[in-house]
């Protein structure tokens, strides 16, 4: 697909630049963790369940290990369940009754290595088997042509009625849906544990939850004969253990981003670049598809004038995303259709901005979102807005298609809105099926220039934040008019720099499987 | 059980209205049109769009929010002119088996009304969507007498073919002249004392079997029926067996 | 504009089969008049007013001339002019009261021709006044882009109420305004006089209404910035008198098929010919476009097998609207978007029509009808064809864009379904002002294909109807699947064969502007 | 006089309704939707869409017909907190010549709600929709406290900097959130006494002027709103010239 004519020389050298610019973050990344990365590690080796208060036992652990978490939880953890006789449920008890696993006698490192073999394997057949799964059904129930897969949210809060409301999203035609997460939890510094039915604005993600939806799913999908793709976030405070806990419970794509929660949450940057590198590992080997969050920045900025954030943005994601052994086909990026609606030509531009995102990162599963800025309370012109959306999205081949909600301006969608959804997009992608291979555009024609007039202002951009540094960039405002200081934001205090004696058994296990060693 | 719109939760009863207000767009007319609403039996109300249509003239988009319900008993008696729909084939066979003979069936779009669509894709060989008319089914004797059929002629010709059933097509509801208009029929067919010689349907996008009921037919069908729908239930009905 | 590659030679051949089709019938035409013709010339000559029972003083006067009518009716008229010292104003009223104008002594035709010339220059007067009045409008309120024409209904059946919608309408953003005639006036051999408030389904054509519609409109125009046309119905059984009527009100389009009252209203064919020739002669004199009402044949017939009986009739519209003397530039020849929305790319198809259309008749101002068929109770559903149908219109420069009504399923518009439509509208047509140059179609894509497909078969059944001619093609049901014997149908009995000494002033006079003599 | 909605002519109290039902989609459940309607007072309805969304929800729509109406002297007290908009200039220039100082706002978007833009309309620079931000007012001083803030926090800052007005933001309306945060905001203002000093103004998009003022605010800006809203309404306030 090349439509544009795109300077394959200018892409490149945004790759090199994007590479040079990620290669010092990275170097970071690497000789650093977080405490999130640590209850992570302890989740894959079988840590699991709460205290009465309803903390996890991942942070319970973690937190005893104040002061030697820079050696690797794992060691204290794997350590402890010697002491329990190998005996995970047990250990799992006497954490959650308030065992402090620091204070216990340390053995052999060759010892510990021996002991966290089973517990990979463990860990290595569930995921294994999830994908496998996860891969037969996909070809059972195989789409029929490559319009993009049609994404649903639901919200309700309760996890119960989440999954009425999935079913009923499946029934209409989604491909995929996501459950939205309750507002605040990007910001708790533990995963709830159980199944839950109160959340604001959305539902919690916690480990049971994910297993009731992905059960209701699959029932759903042999009803409907067509997979159900089942979304969650990997998102905030807790990026990598979510992570985890959706390689376990088979979701198949995660919202994840290397800057978003630093932007939008005001997470420190540290803690988020490490956290985004362990939870890419983890989507990577478990073959979950990780969305990525630029759309977000055309909420607050101009969707017109800041294009080309949106594409640097794009090509740093994809350097952290390759940094954590993700292939390209795994890297959901997002963009969104939300240029002004009564700018002249604005479907042209975003055609070109589509179509180039599309040619860009051929292999890449786009996400694209639908309008939100402009959707108003005025529900018809909202659903024609929606309307030239999928139009834009089927003809430029996007991937994973969020639909637009005609009550966008106005309040969590109703379970009709969301079938209104489903039908104008299922409309105009058949009726527009072959648009796209039909069409050329103009040589030199405002879609052309277009695409070329932001990935040159891509390269500028790109080539400013190299000379800054990333760091510095986001310090400066330069990614979505949002100003961080490096230090600032929350969860900084959980971030240490390994200590040369580090041990996480699971990162070496996860990088020899992507081989990123 | 009291049943209530399902916004996003049971029983929460929301509702999407639009309507347009002879006023001015303006923050008096907005508290109108939220006043028109709530006078309408809703508890809570929201203008979600307010737009000027003209300078006398304003267009709300509202949510409303309801706590009244409708008793499911009180819907429990509604049922349809054919419940059990035989496809094709089953009511060729049923009509052979049961009735014994080709059913003779004649209709019309009556009136005034110049839409031969509606009754054409109950009739018509070709039929629509993909559903054969009457005039394809080997035990259906069809005859289609096309739009703006006198009442009087419809009649006239079905005695004279010795039809089972009459069919009336009304698709023009303006100022209800479908109704008065099939009340018209209904009166001269009773004139004419035949009234027991046929099955009596009327069909159209403004119409259900109730109220066809209510209009002295025996039958009626609204939007999306097909051949198959008035098939069943003219075979089940001559047979004695209707359900 | 030429993005379809069709054959030239193809569409060359079209017109001359056309040529062909309608020579034959331009003969009968040529050689005969009708009922309705005569009380046009009546009218043109100044005939007004009606009698107590409503009976307009055309019908009285030609009623009275039975067995003579083939000598002329101006020639009685006239007559019975100068017997009344050629005070038109004493003439109308002594035949409202029941004057018999055939029985007056005839005087020479030198003398005829004398009288009748002031009365040619009083409507020549009025006719050049009304063209000047429109252009100056025009021009004074010129559009800035060449997006189609947006046209809007009123269908009250009171006039007072149709000027307030209409008002309405322009302030929304209408260019044109059509007021819907009363359902069966078109069978209604004579037109009704004064201001009407009662019709069913739409509103009578009078020519009173015909001004005071005008006038408001008018002085909307000054408040919106924007001339507004306006639209009625040359068509039925008073197809010319209804022309007439409208050149002078100035109207600026008028419904006129040459086949439609066949078709659809089942007029008789001879007296449809002979009448929509001389409407269209009054109709070029006074620089009114036509509409032709191909749309027609895609509600009863499948729009997707029918296309070809569409172009088939603009072209044999064409060859008779040239034979009256129409210019290309007010050939408004129409089609619609009528295939089935569930069709994989129907769209692409709808593209392939319109561009097809656009490019065959480039000086046309095409007329293009929305989705109606398949417009169902789904409000929702309907709003999403009409934006993709807006969509089409834009990009391939169709003229006339009728808006399509969200309500089409349900009943005659609301306020608020215009508003919408015009809504919807407006944002297509502006966010995708540009992409009908933007983009070029595959050279042997769907969309090519498709228009040659259909000229391909519209060249074989011209063929075919020119080996049968027109009157039996129709009467095999040819066109639109509806068949006409040539004698049936209403109207037959008001033709006649024109005598030798045959009198029409009116007709030398527009032949000779036109210069078709 | 009595206010009815308008479709195509004056009085006619024609509707257009949306909604879904808990029920399957059946003749059964288009009466009981009909049931619905026609219990919210509306004289005739019909169902023009019944589509399933799943095997036991049904989404209807539907036009109904009503005779209710309001009366428009219902509606006489009704006003918004600007009726008459001065422009950037003219705002300026009144507050120059009345207030005779610049005055002070201070603004956020409260509680747990993030949404700035709405806030960032009003208050920064480059504005919305090509109407001008209060930052950019030669004649005002603005502070922007961004999205998120503690009432507390809010009233604390304006109090340090003497402002004149304060700003509320609530885009979130789930659960009456948005009332309820107001709400805490007000008493927090009269605990700490300095109800009188401020003029308190609330905005977003499910607020208006009236529901403001029951919160206990001075004034309340919904949908479409711009600083010079803000501005006028402040400027004549403090003037003591308000209209
Ligand atoms: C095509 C059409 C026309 C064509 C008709 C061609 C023809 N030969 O039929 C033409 C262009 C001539 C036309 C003219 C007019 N039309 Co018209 N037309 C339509 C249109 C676009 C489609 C109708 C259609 O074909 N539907 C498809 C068929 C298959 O659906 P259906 O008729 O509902 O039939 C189904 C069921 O109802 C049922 N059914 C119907 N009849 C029967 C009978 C039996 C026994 C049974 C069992 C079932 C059954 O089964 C069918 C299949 O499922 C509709 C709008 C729309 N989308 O519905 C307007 C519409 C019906 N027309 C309308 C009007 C007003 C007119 C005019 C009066 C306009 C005017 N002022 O000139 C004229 C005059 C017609 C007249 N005197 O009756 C209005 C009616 C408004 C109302 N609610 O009363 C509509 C709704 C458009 C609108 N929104 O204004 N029209
Ligand atoms: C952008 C956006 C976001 C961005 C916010 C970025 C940012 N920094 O602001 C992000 C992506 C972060 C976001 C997140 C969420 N959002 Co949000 N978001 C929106 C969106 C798309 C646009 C809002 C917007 O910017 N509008 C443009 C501004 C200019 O309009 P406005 O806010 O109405 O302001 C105008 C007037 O109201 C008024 N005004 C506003 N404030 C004030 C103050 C004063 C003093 C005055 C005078 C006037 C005034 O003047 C302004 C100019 O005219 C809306 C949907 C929509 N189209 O409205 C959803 C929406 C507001 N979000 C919603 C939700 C639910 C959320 C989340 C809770 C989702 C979740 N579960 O994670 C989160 C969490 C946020 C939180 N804790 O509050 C819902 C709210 C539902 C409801 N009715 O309660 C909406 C309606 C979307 C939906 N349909 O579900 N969101
Ligand atoms: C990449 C990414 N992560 C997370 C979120 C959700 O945000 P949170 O759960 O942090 O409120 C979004 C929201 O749009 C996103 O794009
Ligand atoms: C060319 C033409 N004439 C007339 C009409 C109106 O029909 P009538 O006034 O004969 O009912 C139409 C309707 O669509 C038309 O297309």
């Amino acid at each position: 697909m090349n439509k544009l004519n795109l300077s394959k020389q200018k892409t490149k050298q945004a790759r090199k630049l994007a590479g040079a610019i990620t290669r010092p973050v990275q170097a970071y990344i690497d000789t650093h963790t977080t405490i999130s990365v640590e209850r992570t590690v302890l989740r894959v080796l079988g840590a699991n369940g709460m205290n009465k208060e309803g903390v996890p036992v991942p942070n319970l652990a973690v937190n005893c290990l104040e002061g030697k978490l820079a050696k690797g939880a794992a060691r204290y953890w794997v350590n402890a369940l010697l002491h329990y006789d190998g005996n995970l449920q047990k250990l799992n008890r006497a954490v959650a009754k308030g065992k402090d696993i620091s204070a216990l006698e340390m053995v052999s490192d060759v010892k510990l290595n021996k002991v966290v073999r089973p517990l990979l394997g463990t860990f290595n057949k569930q995921i294994t088997a999830n994908v496998k799964t996860r891969n037969m059904m996909l070809r059972r129930y195989r789409k029929k042509d490559d319009s993009p897969l049609l994404y649903l949210i639901v919200a309700t809060g309760n996890i119960y009625e989440d999954v009425k409301q999935a079913e009923a999203a499946a029934h209409q035609g989604a491909d995929i849906v996501a459950v939205i997460r309750t507002t605040a939890q990007s910001l708790l510094d533990y995963v709830p544990c159980g199944a839950t039915i109160h959340g604001f604005g959305g539902t919690y993600a916690t480990q049971e939850n994910f297993r009731i939806m992905r059960e209701a799913l699959d029932k759903v999908a042999h009803k409907e004969k067509r997979y159900i793709r089942l979304v969650n976030y990997a998102s905030g405070l807790c990026m990598p253990e979510i992570a985890a806990m959706g390689a376990l419970e088979r979701l198949d794509m995660m919202l994840n981003d290397s800057m978003y929660g630093v932007l939008f949450r005001d997470i420190n940057m540290y803690r988020t670049f490490v956290d985004q590198h362990f939870s890419r590992m983890l989507t990577a080997f478990a073959d979950i598809t990780i969305n990525t969050g630029e759309d977000n920045y055309l909420t607050t900025a101009d969707a017109y004038q800041n294009a080309h954030t949106v594409l640097a943005s794009q090509f740093i994601n994809e350097g952290f995303a390759g940094n954590a052994g993700l292939a390209p086909r795994l890297m959901g990026l997002g963009h969104a259709f939300e240029i002004d609606p009564s700018l002249k030509n604005s479907v042209l531009y975003e055609i070109a901005q589509a179509q180039m995102v599309r040619e860009i990162f051929p292999e890449a599963p786009i996400k694209y979102m639908p309008p939100t800025k402009f959707m108003t309370g005025d529900i018809f012109r909202g659903y024609v807005l929606n309307s030239m959306f999928n139009l834009v999205s089927g003809m430029t081949s996007q991937s994973i298609h969020l639909l637009g909600m005609l009550t966008e301006g106005i309040l969590n969608p109703f379970m009709q809105d969301r079938y209104l959804a489903v039908k104008n997009a299922q409309y105009i992608m058949n009726a527009t099926a072959d648009l796209g291979r039909e069409i050329q555009f103009a040589k030199h024609g405002i879609i052309a220039k277009r695409a070329d007039e932001v990935l040159n202002k891509t390269l500028t951009f790109l080539e400013r934040v190299n000379k800054l540094g990333l760091f510095k960039s986001i310090s400066k405002g330069l990614f979505a008019d949002v100003k961080r200081s490096p230090k600032g934001g929350k969860g900084y205090a959980g971030v240490l720099r390994k200590d040369s004696d580090y041990w996480n058994p699971v990162e070496d296990f996860l990088q020899k499987k992507l081989k990123l060693k | 059980m009291q049943i209530r719109p399902y916004g996003d939760t049971l029983d929460d009863g929301a509702v999407q209205l639009s309507f347009t207000l002879p006023m001015s767009n303006s923050e008096k007319s907005r508290e109108a049109a939220k006043r028109f609403v709530l006078k309408h039996g809703f508890k809570r109300c929201e203008i979600t769009s307010a737009e000027a249509l003209a300078d006398n003239f304003t267009m709300f988009v509202v949510y409303a929010w309801t706590k009244l319900g409708i008793d499911s008993s009180e819907v429990k008696d509604v049922v349809s002119a054919a419940p059990e729909i035989m496809n094709f084939d089953e009511v060729n066979l049923f009509i052979k088996e049961h009735v014994k003979r080709p059913i003779v069936i004649v209709g019309a779009c009556t009136g005034s009304d110049a839409h031969t669509v509606g009754i054409d894709a109950i009739m018509n060989m070709k039929g629509y969507n993909h559903h054969f008319g009457l005039e394809r089914y080997p035990m259906v004797r069809a005859y289609n007498l096309g739009a703006q059929v006198e009442n009087q002629h419809l009649i006239e010709y079905a005695i004279k073919v010795k039809a089972d059933a009459i069919l009336v097509s009304q698709i023009v509801n303006q100022k209800d002249m479908h109704l008065e208009n099939m009340k018209e029929f209904i009166s001269f067919v009773k004139d004419k004392k035949v009234r027991k010689q046929f099955l009596l349907i009327a069909g159209g996008p403004h119409l259900n079997h109730k109220m066809a009921k209510e209009a002295g037919f025996d039958a009626g069908f609204g939007r999306g029926s097909y051949a198959e729908h008035v098939a069943t239930f003219v075979a089940r009905k001559l047979a004695g067996k209707s359900k």
